[in-house]
């Protein structure tokens, strides 16, 4: 059960990772585009932290978990910059 | 000395955080963390010359737990290069932005990329280094806006998500690895890895992931615009140092916990990926109607000749070959990371005279700027291959490698590729040759010319003549077949 | 009977995450796939509960939604503001199937080699050695002890990152005053929730150490709650002056630098801390962490350099009419 | 006893929560809409926090609950607010 | 490090050094830029006058430095370095008056006269290039160094023969590089040695030593001009007259023959090579090209175009001499590397004068210009005749031991014709110039005169040159047999080449 919990969400996860992957490859809006990266960011979140799971009774591994707040800030950084760049670029485009 | 390995990295660091509190005092402070780390770099290379590879555990956890910098003969170099060329694109730049706001903005966004870069040299931990890639990635984009023009705005958007992409594929791997080999730790990895499904995808993730970052054809696309849009000495870092630091993780991880992965078919993959990469990017640049284009093409296509050394490093038995291949793809890429840096320092000079960058109307530069004119035909010098340039004895052993190896289509790209860069080169010069009706007055702008020109010797007579201690301090890394029994 | 229960609310998250995310990449309408993103994060900070990770759930519901959705929101609302950048449908995406394939492919590839990876994996891998070291750490909550001592160095860097993207952010020009000043209900709100925000993000602050909560978590709250008063429309007059601005901006990752700077040069070794001493670092460090970050995440929603931040004085006085004049003309009820 | 009764919330605050969300769909107008939810999912959250409290023992993690659903009340009417002026101001065409 | 090992590198950094900072210099500096220039030129003479006698002492002069593992930059003395040394540098001497002269008024000086200086030190350091692989770097250095003096003028047309050049020449140095490191992947560093080193080795390399020899013989021919891969010589003839000087005597079509008597003398050994049976076609390509450029040359009419083709033919008698077994011919060839170039030197300084001096540039305008510049004429003449082979100027005495050595090869059937052929070529398009020069009245008024006449024709600095190169070449022929002469510096590389 605890490997099913770990493969049943790490397997959640890959197909997250993929499916932002490619529709990140395949959509040109640059909005979408950053949602897609966000979401296979988000995948590989899930993944980290099924691999962590050790079950209900054994505290989780702790290293993914930190390991996944680090991304989760450096997503937010690179997110927040690449929003700024379209913003930025919308306004050029209107001036 | 071990410490020396933290200040490069803590150095340009502090410099970032103390340049974000008193801005008016970035140029001082900006110039003296640099210089800081360049000695900071010579100590680290002094240090392994003198003792071999370097480990320092931060916080005193043994790597694994913690997390470990390495200093080998391979990091070392390039920490050397990129410090030196931070030194250059530095005292260029207290010149090169006249406003003060914009300088400052400069200096932070350079000085925290310089930290990464440094920090993912002398990285030893794979996770470590998805953060180290993030910071580069994202101040490199950062940089590439600072014009604010649509261009360099758009270039920075789609380099910026296509890292991005490059990190999350990087990412994924290192989550594979983890899952299965239960560490983060580079060399305990590669005691660990063993050819299966987990290892292939792991490395297929961060090797594409990594060739997104380091441009390799067919991945390039964003490069030329990026590069070719953002301020000179920002073109000059990302393509002399930030495309090279990706390409040194490629490196660093097939030598060492990939090694036990790599097949003849896929290096060889790799190998004529690279060769494409030199024919194209050169014709590219051949075709290039601005000097900073050019420059920029030229950069893939010199990246291609990096990866042209793969299969005589990866594949062969044959430890003199083996060594003195990996000899070879350093001095290239470290020639090539002077060269460049120089090259478009001053083209930054030429487009800041002229008022623009476009090669067919550059007549009469070598009447206003000699030194720059002469910058720019050593850096192409360099860029060739010629002698005395550093990139001659590392075409060189290509050539030789490429014989002794019989792969005999190596030498018919490195002939293509050599008369391809003659061509853009002297195409180059021989517009500003050019003799003007009116030239305008010869001037000198000596804070922007000399690194650069001090650049360009670097690369064409340092390099050539004085780089023998390349191959000795890389003797005995990565001996061939991984450290694997 | 708790291993289907269990499985079933596995099922319903999944499913329900699923189709969040697929909408979210999907949907015709950009607003909508906005929403659904925000729905996708709030979700996976359940799934984050789920599997035992509260401090990620936390930070997932802060960051990972919060600001992630507010950012997205507010790019939003600048996109329906000029014409040509409504919600255009992806047309190549949904009428090529390449993508899809290409995605399922893979997936079917990751998931095999993962397969793989927990068959031959030593489930333990460092968590054995993450807990034994615990104690030597100073704190008891082992994501804390992993985040601010063994792998400090990470988070330095991490920091960092989160400092270029904020410097980034300011380098591409001014920030424009956007918000209108908000009516008598949203104000009064915020005015009641900010102070229980700061209260809450010192209580996660402190609470790090042996529970989950910590820096980052503490920080995206206090960010949330700038947020929260620059939505309702108060205006950036109120930031600080620019030194004190700069200095709360790198407070988290210069204190953090200084300390692992210190013990090295007093000859331990860069981020070593004494371990009689780790408590007490940990917690000055998460504090100026928290101070940091509360600022750069605030900050960076600006969208660019608030007046206060700006070096030139004159163009700080324009910017300034300029808000009031926003002000002024803004449809109060 | 205390189990009971507190499962008995529980169950009665879900009733409410699926029914607020059943008049999100299928209502007519937004108004409506709104109504429906914000009035179906105070109530609905107010029981299940008097449940979740009956079933602790600690009075400040109970203390805690009723501070949640004061929060979650002001946020919603807040918001339900909100939308609702924002949708009037539209209709007026302004 | 004594004296015998520094005294190769100082000879290199005699011209590199000051060359280096006359390109500080701003354009002003006329007399610290000439002391410069001057001061390198005699240092190096009388340097190179040291190594001479210590060579014939059979003295060892070594200068090396380790590049990279295998990869040694060796700077060596032998004969046969020596012989070239002596004449580069020489001759730069001349060439430096005559170019302080040629360009008193031009721009750039500066930038011209450091490359002159740096395209000496590549022609001197490949002079005493100890390995194919120092060679291959000078060979490279030379090319880059020439590039920029012959754009030097920045009109079209020189930027476009500079184009040229270029093309050529780098295509060649790629082609020799992929020789050489073939080679050395072979057989290891290829150090020149007398005699050749790749006897040795084993058989069945013996046809890759085949090709790699047709790889460097292609790409030495570039600068050597053997047709067909002649096409940029007369192009680079836009080049200011000293450029073509040095281009055509020295410099660079010489580094291309020298090159091709290094490879088959100091690496595969001259019986080695003919074993290989790699001499005949090379000899065969020298002969097609020494008719060819005399043809061609009849009918120019730009008379630099002419010198020009006079060159490609010219040069290619050393290659000849190289390509006959037997060591009379290899004097022959060896000290004609010396004999043209003084010869020819001094017609594109006669060439130069008139341009300079009258604005003459064609064949055409040259009626009765022996009267007004008898000196330059004279030279002129001294040169044209010695490259006819009359006696006693120094071309008589190489296309002499030439066809001797032809005969002693049982290969007279024909060599001798083409050289028969050649020399009558040869007088067939000077004798016309000497002719009008000498013997035609001049026109009321000359094309362009930029000088008028006073007691000297032309500029001292203009005039001595040309001069001194003329008495040069004849005292060559007639002290053929003095110790120290070219021939007799010959006849020593014959002697140790053929010791064994």
């Amino acid at each position: 059960m605890i490997l099913d919990t770990q493969l049943l969400y790490g397997l959640v996860g890959i197909f997250l990772f993929s499916l932002g992957l490619s529709s990140a490859f395949a959509s040109s809006a640059l909005l979408r585009r950053i949602l897609a990266i966000n979401v296979a960011g988000a995948g590989l979140f899930l993944l980290l932290i099924a691999v962590a799971y050790r079950g209900p009774e054994i505290n989780p591994d702790p290293l993914p978990h930190a390991l996944v707040l680090t991304g989760i800030v450096v997503a937010f950084s690179a997110t927040a910059l690449a929003l700024a760049l379209v913003k930025r670029l919308r306004e050029t485009d209107d001036d | 000395m071990t410490d020396s390995l933290v200040w490069s990295i803590a150095l340009p660091l502090s410099g970032a955080i103390l340049s974000v509190l008193l801005p008016r005092a970035a140029n001082g402070i900006g110039l003296a963390s640099v210089l800081g780390s360049l000695a900071a770099a010579l100590a680290v290379i002094w240090t392994v010359a003198d003792q071999g590879p370097l480990t320092y555990a931060i916080g005193g956890w043994t790597p694994g737990l913690g997390i470990a910098l390495r200093a080998d003969g391979l990091s070392a170099l390039l920490l050397l290069l990129s410090a030196l060329v931070a030194v250059a694109a530095s005292v260029y730049a207290t010149a090169y932005f006249r406003q003060a706001e914009q300088r400052q903005r400069f200096w932070t966004l350079w000085l925290l990329l310089l930290s990464a870069l440094h920090a993912l040299f002398l990285a030893a931990d794979l996770f470590n280094l998805y953060v180290t890639l993030e910071l580069l990635g994202l101040s490199a984009a950062a940089l590439t806006a600072l014009s604010g023009q649509r261009e360099a705005l758009e270039a920075a958007l789609r380099y910026l998500l296509l890292g991005l992409l490059g990190s999350l594929a990087f990412l994924a791997g290192v989550a594979l690895l983890y899952t299965g080999y239960g560490s983060l730790d580079i060399s305990t990895l590669t005691h660990r890895l063993s050819p299966g499904l987990t290892g292939w995808s792991a490395a297929a993730l961060m090797t594409s992931g990594l060739l997104i970052k380091t441009a390799l054809f067919p991945l390039h696309f964003w490069l030329p615009p990026a590069h070719a849009n953002a301020p000179a000495p920002v073109s000059a870092i990302l393509s002399a140092l930030v495309v090279k630091a990706a390409f040194y993780l490629v490196l660093r991880l097939w030598l060492e916990p990939f090694a036990s992965l790599s097949t003849p078919e896929l290096v060889q993959m790799l190998g004529v990926l690279g060769a494409i990469a030199v024919i194209w990017g050169s014709w590219q640049a051949l075709q290039a109607e601005r000097l900073k284009l050019l420059a920029a093409y030229s950069t893939l296509a010199q990246i291609g000749y990096l990866f042209l050394f793969l299969p005589l490093i990866l594949e062969t038995s044959d430890e003199t070959l083996r060594h003195a291949a990996l000899g070879g793809l350093l001095l290239m890429a470290l020639t090539h990371g002077l060269a460049k840096s120089a090259l478009f320092l001053a083209a930054g000079v030429v487009q800041q005279h002229a008022g623009h960058d476009r090669i067919a109307e550059l007549r009469g530069t070598a009447q206003a700027l000699p030194a720059t004119t002469f910058t720019l035909a050593l850096a192409g010098v360099a860029l060739i291959g010629l002698p005395p340039s550093g990139a001659f004895l590392g075409k060189w052993q290509l050539i030789a490698g490429a014989l002794q190896a019989e792969l005999w289509w190596m030498l018919g790209v490195v002939l293509a590729g050599s008369l391809l860069a003659a061509g853009y080169v002297f195409r180059l010069l021989g517009h500003a040759f050019g003799q003007a009706r009116y030239p305008a007055r010869s001037l000198s702008i000596g804070r922007q010319e000399i690194p650069a020109l001090g650049l360009g010797l670097a690369a064409t007579l340092l390099l050539g003549l004085f780089s023998a201690p390349v191959w000795s301090l890389l003797a005995g890394l990565a001996p061939a077949g991984g450290l694997n029994p | 009977m708790t291993d289907v229960v269990w499985g079933l609310l596995d099922l319903l998250l999944i499913l329900a995450l699923l189709a969040l995310a697929w909408g979210s990449l999907n949907s015709r309408n950009l607003q909508r796939a906005v929403i659904y993103f925000i729905g996708f994060g709030l979700l996976l900070a359940l799934v984050w509960v789920r599997l035992r990770a509260p401090d990620i759930a936390l930070a997932e519901a802060a960051i990972g939604a919060g600001l992630t959705g507010a950012l997205l929101l507010a790019a939003l609302r600048d996109a329906s503001h000029s014409p040509d950048h409504t919600d255009r449908p992806d047309r190549a995406w949904r009428l090529n199937p390449v993508p899809t394939l290409l995605s399922l492919g893979l997936a079917v590839a990751l998931g095999l080699a993962y397969l793989q990876a927990l068959e031959i994996a030593d489930p333990q891998r460092l968590a054995v050695a993450v807990f034994s070291h615990l104690e030597q750490s100073g704190v008891s909550n082992p994501v804390t002890a992993v985040l601010l001592n063994f792998r400090a160095y990470d988070t330095l860097l991490e920091l960092a990152v989160l400092l270029t993207a904020l410097l980034g952010i300011m380098a591409l020009g001014q920030a424009r005053p956007a918000y209108a000043q908000a009516g008598p209900v949203l104000a009064g709100l915020v005015q009641w929730l900010t102070p229980l925000l700061i209260l809450v993000s010192a209580y996660l602050l402190w609470i790090g150490a042996h529970a989950p909560g910590g820096a980052f978590q503490a920080g995206a709250l206090l960010a949330g709650a700038g947020v929260l008063l620059r939505l309702a429309g108060f205006p950036d007059s109120h930031f600080p002056a620019a030194l004190i601005l700069r200095g709360m901006v790198i407070a988290g990752v210069s204190l953090f630098l200084a300390v692992g700077l210190v013990l090295m040069l007093v000859g331990r070794g860069f981020l070593d801390y004494p371990p009689a001493w780790a408590g007490g670092l940990i917690l000055l460090i998460e504090t100026a962490a928290t101070l940091g970050i509360a600022a750069t995440l605030m900050l960076a929603f600006l969208g660019g350099r608030p007046a206060a931040w700006s070096l030139d004085t004159s163009t700080t006085g324009r910017i300034q009419a300029a808000d009031m004049v926003r002000h002024n003309t803004g449809d109060n009820p | 006893m205390t189990e009971i009764l507190a499962a008995l919330l529980v169950t009665l605050g879900l009733a409410f929560f699926i029914a607020g969300s059943i008049g999100l769909l299928r209502l007519p107008d937004l108004y409506s809409r709104l109504h429906a939810l914000t009035k179906a999912d105070n109530v609905g959250l107010g029981l299940l926090v008097m449940g979740l409290a009956l079933l602790t023992d600690d009075p400040f993690i109970a203390l805690k609950l009723v501070l949640i659903w004061l929060l979650v009340m002001a946020a919603s009417s807040a918001s339900a607010h909100l939308i609702a002026q924002r949708a009037r101001r539209r209709e007026r065409g302004t | 490090m004594s004296f015998d090992a520094w005294l190769p590198a100082l000879i290199v950094l005699s011209s590199l050094l000051p060359g280096v900072l006359i390109f500080t210099l701003r354009e002003g500096s006329h007399r610290l830029r000439t002391s410069l220039n001057l001061g390198g030129a005699l240092l190096k003479l009388l340097l190179v006058g040291i190594m001479i006698w210590g060579v014939f002492h059979e003295h060892v002069y070594e200068s090396r430095w380790s590049l990279a593992p295998g990869l040694d930059l060796v700077l060596h003395a032998d004969a046969l370095s020596v012989l070239f040394v002596s004449l580069s540098t020489l001759l730069w001497l001349v060439t430096t008056v005559y170019a302080i002269g040629y360009l008193e008024t031009s721009p750039h000086r500066s930038r011209f006269f450091g490359f002159f200086s740096l395209c000496v030190t590549a022609t001197v350091g490949l002079a005493l290039a100890g390995n194919l692989f120092t060679f291959v770097i000078f060979y490279e250095l030379l090319t880059l160094a020439t590039y920029p003096l012959v754009a030097h003028r920045g009109t079209p047309e020189a930027i476009r023969g500079a184009r040229i050049y270029l093309k050529y020449t780098l295509s060649g140095g790629v082609l020799l590089l992929f020789g050489v490191i073939w080679l050395q992947v072979l057989a290891g560093p290829i150090a020149f040695v007398q005699g050749g080193i790749l006897s040795d080795l084993p058989a069945e390399l013996h046809p890759q030593l085949g090709w790699i020899f047709l790889l460097m013989i292609l790409g030495l021919g570039v600068k050597a001009a053997i047709v067909p891969l002649h096409g940029w010589l007369p192009q680079a003839m836009v080049a200011p007259a000293p450029v073509s000087a040095l281009l055509h005597a020295v410099a660079v079509v010489k580094a291309g023959a020298f090159g091709i008597v290094r490879v088959v003398y100091d690496v595969y050994g001259v019986e080695f090579a003919a074993e290989l049976g790699l001499l005949t076609s090379l000899g065969l390509a020298a002969a097609v090209t020494i008719v060819y450029g005399s043809v061609r040359a009849l009918s120019q009419d730009n008379l630099k175009k002419r010198l020009a083709y006079s060159t490609v033919s010219q040069v290619s008698y050393i290659a000849l001499g190289t390509a006959i077994l037997g060591p009379i011919a290899t004097i022959g060839g060896v000290v004609h590397l010396v004999h043209q170039g003084v010869m020819k030197i001094t017609l594109f300084f006669a060439a130069g004068n008139y341009a300079e001096t009258l604005g003459i540039h064609k064949v055409s305008e040259m009626d009765g210009v022996g009267r007004r510049m008898p000196g330059t004429t004279l030279a002129f003449s001294i040169g044209a005749l010695g490259m006819i082979g009359v006696p006693p100027v120094a071309g008589f005495v190489s296309k002499w031991y030439l066809g001797l050595g032809a005969v002693e090869a049982g290969l007279a059937s024909w060599v001798l014709p083409v050289l028969v052929a050649s020399s009558l070529l040869n007088a067939a398009y000077f004798l016309p110039i000497l002719y009008r020069a000498w013997f035609r009245t001049s026109a009321s008024d000359w094309p362009h005169e930029q000088i008028p006449a006073r007691r000297l024709e032309t500029h001292g600095s203009l005039l001595w040159p040309p001069v001194m190169t003329a008495l040069l070449a004849l005292a060559a022929g007639l002290f053929a047999a003095a110790p120290y002469s070219p021939l007799e510096w010959a006849e020593l590389i014959a002697a140790r080449e053929y010791r064994q």
